[in-house]
């Protein structure tokens, strides 16, 4: 076993947060690269749903798009979109999303629409997808994405999907009855919101990793929780898992 | 009533300037072949709607096709971002993009909306995004049981619809399998609409009578075009050319480049090239 | 998570006095096992929702098992009336019989919207028809994009849903193909659903991926009851038996022949006699 | 082949108002029957839906219920409920509705639902079913009844599906976009609304029928049209069909 990466860190973690029990909606990328080696790993029964309308798929290799066709293949059953969205999402069926971000800020909102002002973008990004919806629709919301200053803004450019939005109380205030962003993973620590200020805090750093290199790669003043411990280290065999499937990733998608 | 037809006729019968337009397809099934006739064929103004434009729409904005597009994702699943696309709203090239930008949710709701002859569509959304700021088509509607703010968009009915489906039969009833998307919503919800096949079949021998079948009276031309949704793919038929949707960040990151794609691949090309796509597959 | 049980159980476990309880089906499929299940383990105060209470709803309401039905059409199709709903509406007997009186497209809609988690339903509806007159939950909603009024009606959904399937896999998902109604979507808005089977396979094999499947964890209890269905059919396992439906307009006509016939078919009955029923068919 | 009777010249007559191009939503008892005469003989083109989600449904025998089995197997597709009423009926694809009553009028509403006070019926009916939207959605709407005085009334005891409303303009202040009733077809006679008072009047009697027949049987003040003719006699070949469907569909449901 060569060293681990933080990069492996960070998705093994991510994938320790997910259940047996869980019904995760999978977002493309880092989402779906945790959310299928949770289910190699100590989840083998959790239900991935892919907003393509593949509903409990298991693919072998991870897809490249939201709907490769090992997703339909390897599905309890797959529905049209519309049905997806309306049963399925919207239905309150789904305990966990998982999202990941071009920007997000303190509160868990994100930005994948826009850098710049919308209307006149420095530079247009894809947009929301399913986001708006996975963010209020999903009992709870984990986040993972890559920690830079690039990424974790103290303002967003536009809000794609709504975190805890301007503190607590806003969801309720919106008549949103789940729980928003319970979790953050990042390539150097873990974050979840303070109870009372809703604001993500570390809660664990990853193994070699200091505050201070979280601090400077945080565009807000970040907070840490009272107690911050070490992120429990990769297992062989999840580490095992994640490279298997990586390989297998990369050489499905070389060729046609 | 379904006619039989070539994909040129098929385009060139259906498919006007100015015309709304849905190709869709949700990662699979994407109508690539039907896309480049309409390119070839020169269409212009078009409003182009998709909830997931990809390579093939960022074809048809970079060769200046689109005078809008209604869409809730464009990116190349996967690899990153639409460069073509990106080129269009950041620097108006090859002409300015009007766009009205959705949620999946909205947009999935609205072809459903289209589809079942509603004016609009209901549903729980937006709730905190700030798309609700910036796209005025998106309102809001109040339960009158529970008093609940509820979004609502206008229901999506193109002018076309075009998608791809796996055959068809004799009698010219299109089926589609595996992930279908929004497309029997975008055929429904359209005044017209154009279905490219892999196959026909004498009839659908076997299928469940739960199958996603079009009948031929809810369509007006069906073109045989094997490989027609390559590099995407037809489940059953062939794989999604992954490789292909990567290589395109390159292709489409140069002007130049792009265009010189577009002349050889699809304007110096013909309806039967995808024959040899379809063949390059699984 | 589904769990399998006999049928006993799975009624016992999950449909309580004072429930809201659909028995959905659309001719086909319909759950007669687990209704009379519900008899025998004497039930009472039922609101009872279904769009095509028949024969098994007469038998439900002709016991008194409930108190209120909400539907949209209560005949024996192709039949007559239905004489044991009429005598609780006519005469009250055995006891009054509160209703809520839709339409086929209000109740599929208030289906689709209750899977869907939305409060109400909202469809173009009840124009000229006097139920909007005497269902104070038919009300209305204005588009915001046309200025159109359409009608809205409250979401349906039940505490329990119960309805009968073709197969369930070891994993406890469960398939059902052919006249599917509203059974997945009784399903999917209800609290708690109860599905029989005709039988339990280790997996679907061959199946559509687009083939109407409930995953095991949007179901509490599956019993596997072969002819559970009977009189009514299930496709691929046995036919309407519609001699028999004709026969209910007899049996039903007459308070006492009733009585006797669910004392002797029901009441000392128990599960393991629609094997008998499920042998009877095709 | 023995004499016809009038029962069959309805049947034959109903069925020859429908074209190959139509798509039918068909109700079940008499429109059942005359919508499969007019698929076996003139129009095996036509589409036959029925509200159990069958589309182009082909049956040999005639269904009981508007579920049977064969209707699903004979189809070129079925699908759900919600679907059949959201994207095929009201969206707008159903070219005739063909409808039959316990009651109507003369601007062809429809009463299925009570004989009586609906709070306190005298008889309970089994209610509307799909037609309060048939009625509405469809381009046009034929009505089947065997003609007599109860059925014929003047003034309905329930409006369950709207047909002229009370006269010209009505449907159009309701938002109602479609033509409603347009030709109603009984054991007696063929009637017509007429283009100015969207009052049934008739337009044909079927052979050896007298106007004061069918004025006994009607229980409004029947209007007849400037020119009566004969309803056309229903062919050998149509009622060979007819019988033979009837003969078939009698076996059928005999037994289990």
């Amino acid at each position: 076993m060569t060293t681990v990466t933080l990069n492996e860190i960070m998705t093994v973690t991510a994938a320790r947060a997910l259940k047996n029990s869980d019904v995760c909606f999978v977002g493309i990328g880092l989402p779906s690269e945790a959310c299928n080696l949770a289910r190699l790993t100590h989840a083998p029964e959790i239900t991935l749903i892919y907003e393509s309308g593949t509903i409990g798929t298991k693919p072998n290799v991870l897809p490249l798009s939201i709907g490769d066709g090992e997703l339909c293949e390897t599905a309890v059953t797959t529905v049209s979109v519309p049905e997806m969205f309306r049963y399925w999402l919207q239905g309150g069926r789904v305990t966990v999303g998982f999202l990941s971000a071009a920007q997000l800020d303190k509160f868990g909102n994100i930005n994948t629409t826009v850098i710049g002002d919308y209307h006149r973008p420095k530079t247009r990004l894809p947009g929301g997808g399913g986001a708006p919806e996975i963010a209020t629709s999903c009992g709870e919301i984990f986040i993972t994405v890559k920690h830079s200053r690039r990424a974790f803004v103290e303002k967003l450019d536009f809000v794609t999907s709504i975190g805890h939005g301007d503190g607590p109380g806003h969801r309720q205030r919106l008549g949103i009855t789940t729980k928003g962003p319970t979790r953050l993973v990042t390539d150097l620590c873990v974050m979840q919101p303070d109870p009372e200020t809703c604001e993500f805090q570390v809660t664990s750093l990853h193994a070699g990793i200091t505050r201070q290199q979280v601090i400077e790669a945080t565009g807000w003043d970040l907070k840490f929780a009272s107690e911050v411990s070490e992120t429990p280290t990769p297992s062989n065999a999840e580490l095992d898992a994640l490279r298997q499937l990586k390989q297998r990733t990369q050489e499905a998608h070389a060729t046609a | 009533m379904a006619q039989f037809m070539a994909l040129d006729a098929a385009i060139a019968n259906t498919v006007r300037d100015g015309d709304f337009v849905a190709l869709e397809g949700f990662t699979h099934l994407i109508p690539h072949a039907a896309a480049h006739e309409i390119i070839r064929q020169g269409r212009q103004e078009l409003t182009l709607c998709r909830m997931t434009p990809d390579m093939v729409y960022d074809q048809l904005i970079g060769m200046g096709c689109a005078r809008k597009l209604i869409f809730s994702y464009a990116g190349n699943p996967g690899v990153g971002l639409l460069l073509r696309f990106r080129d269009a709203i950041e620097n108006q090239w090859p002409r300015p993009l009007e766009i009205e930008e959705h949620s999946h949710a909205a947009m999935a709701n609205a072809y459903e909306a289209g589809a079942a002859g509603l004016p609009c569509a209901v549903f729980r959304g937006y709730r905190g995004a700030e798309l609700a700021d910036v796209n005025t088509n998106i309102k809001s509607i109040t339960c009158p049981f529970t008093g609940e703010n509820l979004a609502a968009v206008p229901a999506i009915n193109a002018d076309v619809a075009v998608i791809h489906g796996q055959r068809a039969n004799k009698a010219g009833d299109v089926m589609i399998e595996g992930i279908i998307g929004v497309q029997k919503e975008a055929v429904l919800g359209a005044k017209r609409a154009v279905i490219t096949v892999e196959e026909i079949v004498d009839e659908f021998a076997d299928i469940s009578p739960n199958a996603v079948v079009l009948p031929n009276w809810t369509i007006d031309a069906i073109a045989v075009v094997p490989g027609g949704a390559h590099p995407s793919y037809a489940h059953g038929y062939y794989s999604r050319d992954n490789a292909f949707y990567k290589d395109w960040d390159r292709i489409s990151r140069d002007r130049q480049l792009f265009i010189a794609w577009m002349d050889e691949h699809v304007l110096k090309s013909s309806p039967q090239a995808f024959r040899v796509h379809g063949a390059g597959g699984k």
